[in-house]
């Protein structure tokens, strides 16, 4: 299983990693390098400059201007920074590069250790319809439908036929819901089948749909797993993703509040073998759905780490991006199976800038306030500071808060706690979402599926009980905005004009 | 000093003493009634007021106050004020802007001038943070102008299209 | 085991706390009662108005001027105000009114939950001489030497000579250090003698001195134990503190490197027979000296939350401050021995507001710029904030840094990052002195005893082998001064009358 | 703008350009060597500089700078500088003051006005934060002046004795 000589030797050489990434995620490998005492690099675009990741670095690389396309997806600026600042090895993250599998062959040309799976095992698990077929061989159940595109409507409808309606058309290549229609009835199926290949084809250059049953209501379970380069691969428990907008993930935890042992052996082997199965080294999830029943169907795999791996970390105790770098270096995993064990509860809320009380509209720009919550059972992993302005390029989170606590009802009370001390101030975040879903009745008793937080929104928020009475308010609110007018004298630490400058151009980005 | 701060669609008048800065308890006057405060600036828009025993951290984040976890959304009318009241300019008849609700970047343009647009239909596409998103007409109207072009960045408050 | 009748009826109405403290400490109990859903009362001095634990209370009741013998201490002031704001229940922290048997007996007689042991309690093992004794009947390993004070230098000279030299006098009400000495030779014990008597004296009010052997090179370890109203008791595992100056601790962590499951097992049951022969309620720590043969001998008892309680609650997945509140309420504790378990390690820093480049010296004052640690593994209780003047009149902790991590080597390493990212600006702090001791060999390799850290300071220290070239730090210091006198426009947040007014009340207090 | 820092004994001549504020990379000379650096205040006394890829985050806090976790006190020699040269009047000779290294409270005052003192003579006893710290005479020589009297406040600097 050894991935031959010539990897052998780059792996033996890891000193300097250069993270391909940026925001909470590049600074979270960045620390783990400093513990494991490597050197890092950073890369940056034009707006990043003053981001957390490259203050946090010992080099730093520009790559381009801000969008993407031109920064942090160019994989040959990324792979040339690394050989002239003599980096051995290159983090990818999650997102932009993480599951390119192109970009994890060149940096193997490179002579650059990519900390991640192998190409070959990205393209065999990567596109959703290979998947399903490794997961078929793997012997792991997954939701009746089609393991390879669709050719033609009439075989959309003899398919949907045979399994039984509801069923759910899908785009192969796609992700974050873009391309997917359910369908309750043969007569609404080919007007559903003509608009989900169009939208595949307009978002991922590829028309190629499959099919699949429709499980109603169901959870969102997935299993981390973490394979070494000798054939060693254990599962570390599961994480219950369902609390979703749009498809996005917006609250995680460990553990699921339905999964038990036997249950956790069954989908953790499953997910176990179906690694195995296509050469997997390195972290990894398999995600399922999990019915009412506690059928669980392979869904995808996602062969990088994900946002939501500190969750994990809380539980089992241990630190995947270490265990991503030992991996990666070559080692042993130093693990088996029986040495993993789930102790407390923990659970992630995603700190995103966006207006939930105006369609959630993306808010980008400049933080002019922040308070941190911190004390007893409390991660922060963030990529912002106060006077950081959040580019409007990239994705809109800021930071995860991560509550750890003996029980899950514990869990939900410390995070309460600790999203009552966050403050974030001259953007919009969803910080106030957090609370409403936590004092939920359904999220509490765990009668949550992918579909519980959409429903959630729609309801009448409830007021809460505890206020504050309004002449308070309206004297706090005379006395802060007297105070703004009152300013007379210079503050106690005079900004610059430099400090300006930059805001300024950060603003005009 | 007088201040009138309407929260929530009432107004309170809130009379503050003009030296708020020496230590210890002040008489405040919020619609006639005597409040005694210790109000203590931690940080700038961060205040500890104590009243009663009762400890209130109050955080200003624009014209949104936050005390706890309640955010109260409020304008002030003081002349000395760098906030006026809020501004009449949407009223409801008149010409209409669509305006950006952030800064992003102008995806797809939906209408052309001159056209005839539904309340609620989609007029332009901006997209910021890796999400799209259709703004829709305010109301039924014609267009009148479009004020950017595909590709081009805009800030919040930036005007788009607007409808007659 | 049952407090009787009485206990019980003020243990069923527990919805409001009083936290008859301040700093760190407030504030994580402050956080635990939120957690619970329990109202929170702060007590302040007139310098703790804009103290964190203030800002983060429902309520706040002012005690009196600076001097704790004027605010913190006094018992009455504090048990009036949780009578008027119709507390239930007083959780005293640690120092100031924590081990005061009078104080705990004053709340009980005002039918105020006092959170800690009965009065009784503290007094059959607070003092040492009591102490020492209550040890000897629960059959516990101690110092050899006298348990009762010395009536004459004649006494003394013969206990030592049945025990042997060293020995060690050390005054009966002592602690911190004073009236302690130690002794090689019969020659000169009648000096000692009457030296430690007076200092003594003058330390404590009481020249009673008592006579123990002298342990070379001592670690010190020490057992929490946690006991419920219903005479159950168990021990939480141990935490090493010998990373000491002048009997300060410095550094504590959780596990010991030397202590195994047998040894943790002996002290352990050790430490729960002596809590249970007092009638021992709530969390307490008893403290051993350990010998290079891994001998243990009681030390004393602390009837009380301890500062270093983190490395605990990190190792064993467990928080304390709950369990404590949970028993005080009459709660069974819920737990058994068999359901304690380690995991991993903690090491936990006290950041001090002191400068090791000069004497240790304190400093108190404003705080002008703070950027924290966090990220995974990371807790930072903290008790301060950028713009905070620290008070010179309490003790000078800021803040408890804690890394976990599943080793012991990794958790160093983490802790070291997390000391990098730690900045306080305005006043001098020990950060750089944790980067000294955590890069030690001595250290690293768990070579320490009480003695460790004051033979660490005489050597000098060496270089360090990276290190930005001399230019570089020129430029840096050209430009940032450069930046300090060209401020030509006003700050984005402009400060205000009333924030300068309250920074020099601040910094005239 | 011409600099001279002052760093561990050693003056280095640094030559910035007037205006640092435009983005990117500008050419410094210290001590004649051309550095090109690329500078960013993230925050009031916070510094990012960027040179041959390499990062140093740079902290200002009184007369030192801190990078990474390494501290430099230093000094500058900048007429437009707040910060002269550091003072001259501790000299080796002359009257000597004994000055309050941290504020405190003055708890007992060991020697008396016209008593002779040994180098490192305890001489005044301080205390804050709970910590008594005893003061000694920094010289041999005669108490010319006791400026305080037991249980007076001081602050940092503040001059408490004097020896001749």
């Amino acid at each position: 299983m050894l991935r031959g000589d010539r990897a052998g030797k780059i792996a033996s050489v890891m000193k300097k990693v250069l993270i391909a990434n940026r925001g909470e995620i590049a600074l979270r490998i960045i620390r783990a390098c400093r513990e494991m005492g490597l050197a890092t690099v950073a890369v940056y675009s034009d707006v990043d400059r003053m981001a957390p990741h490259v203050l946090a670095a010992d080099e730093a690389v520009r790559l381009g201007p801000a969008p993407a396309a031109e920064s942090y997806l160019r994989g040959d600026r990324i792979i040339a920074a690394a050989r002239i600042l003599e980096a051995d090895a290159i983090h990818p993250g999650y997102g932009f590069l993480s599951e390119n599998a192109a970009f994890a062959d060149a940096c193997l040309a490179a002579e650059l250790n990519f900390i991640g799976p192998p190409g070959s095992a990205m393209r065999a698990l990567g596109s959703k319809t290979l998947a399903r077929q490794a997961a078929d061989k793997a012997q792991m159940p997954r939701v009746p439908g089609t393991v390879t595109g669709l050719a033609s409507v009439e075989e959309a409808l003899h398919v949907a036929e045979e399994i039984g309606y509801p069923v759910m058309l899908k785009a192969a290549a796609g992700g974050g819901g873009k391309g997917m229609r359910a369908v309750t009835s043969a007569t609404d199926l080919p007007s559903a089948f003509a608009a989900a290949s169009s939208e595949a084809e307009r978002s991922f250059g590829s028309s190629e749909v499959y099919l699949e049953k429709l499980i109603e209501q169901p959870r969102h379970i997935e299993i981390q797993i973490i394979a070494d380069q000798h054939g060693n691969c254990i599962y570390l428990g599961e994480r219950e993703c369902s609390v979703q907008r749009r498809h996005q993930k917006v609250i995680e935890e460990a553990p699921s509040a339905i999964v038990d042992e036997d249950l956790r052996r069954r989908m953790g082997e499953a997910a176990v073998r179906l690694a195995l199965s296509a050469g997997y080294v390195n972290a990894g999830t398999v995600e399922f759905l999990v019915d009412a029943q506690r059928n669980f169907y392979f869904l995808e795999m996602n062969t990088r780490l994900q946002v939501e791996h500190p969750v994990t970390e809380m539980v089992t105790g241990l630190d995947l991006v270490h265990l991503q770098m030992s991996v990666a270096m070559g080692q042993p995993l130093g693990l088996t199976q029986s040495d993993v064990a789930l102790r407390g509860h923990a659970i992630e809320c995603r700190i995103y800038a966006e207006d939930p009380d105006n369609n959630f509209f993306p808010s980008p720009g400049l933080i002019t306030r922040l308070l941190e919550p911190s004390g007893p059972g409390i991660r922060l992993d963030s990529g912002v500071y106060a006077g950081f302005t959040v580019p409007l390029d990239y994705d809109p989170m800021l930071a995860k808060l991560v509550a750890y606590a003996p029980t899950r009802a514990a869990a939900i009370d410390r995070m309460l706690r600790a999203l009552d001390e966050y403050t974030i101030g001259g953007i919009r975040t969803n910080i106030a979402l957090f609370r409403r879903i936590l004092l939920d009745e359904g999220f509490r008793t765990a009668a949550i599926d992918t579909g519980y937080l959409e429903r959630l929104l729609v309801q009448q928020q409830a007021s809460e009980s505890v206020s504050p009475p309004p002449e308070i308010v309206a004297l706090a609110a005379a006395i802060l905005s007297s105070a703004s007018v009152t300013a007379s004298v210079p503050a106690a630490t005079p900004a610059t004009r430099w400090t300006s400058t930059a805001r300024r151009e950060g603003l005009r980005a | 000093m007088t201040v009138w701060v309407e929260i929530a669609g009432a107004k309170h008048r809130v009379e503050l003493p003009a030296e708020l800065s020496v230590g210890g308890e002040h008489e405040c006057l919020v619609d006639g009634n005597n409040i005694l405060a210790d109000a203590k600036l931690i940080a700038p828009g961060v205040l500890s007021l104590l009243v009663s025993g009762c400890q209130y951290l109050c955080t200003l984040d624009g014209e949104t106050l936050r005390i706890g976890q309640r955010t109260y959304p409020f304008t002030i009318d003081d002349p000395r004020s760098l906030r006026g009241r809020s501004s009449q300019a949407d009223a409801a008849s008149g010409p209409r802007a669509v305006k950006a609700p952030m800064p992003g970047r102008v995806v797809r343009i939906l209408v052309a001038e001159g056209e005839q647009v539904e309340e609620h239909q989609g007029v332009i596409v901006i997209e910021a943070m890796k999400m799209q998103n259709e703004l829709k007409a305010p109301r039924a109207g014609r267009i009148s102008r479009i004020a950017v072009a595909a590709e081009d960045a805009v800030g919040t408050g930036h005007i788009l299209v607007v409808i007659e």
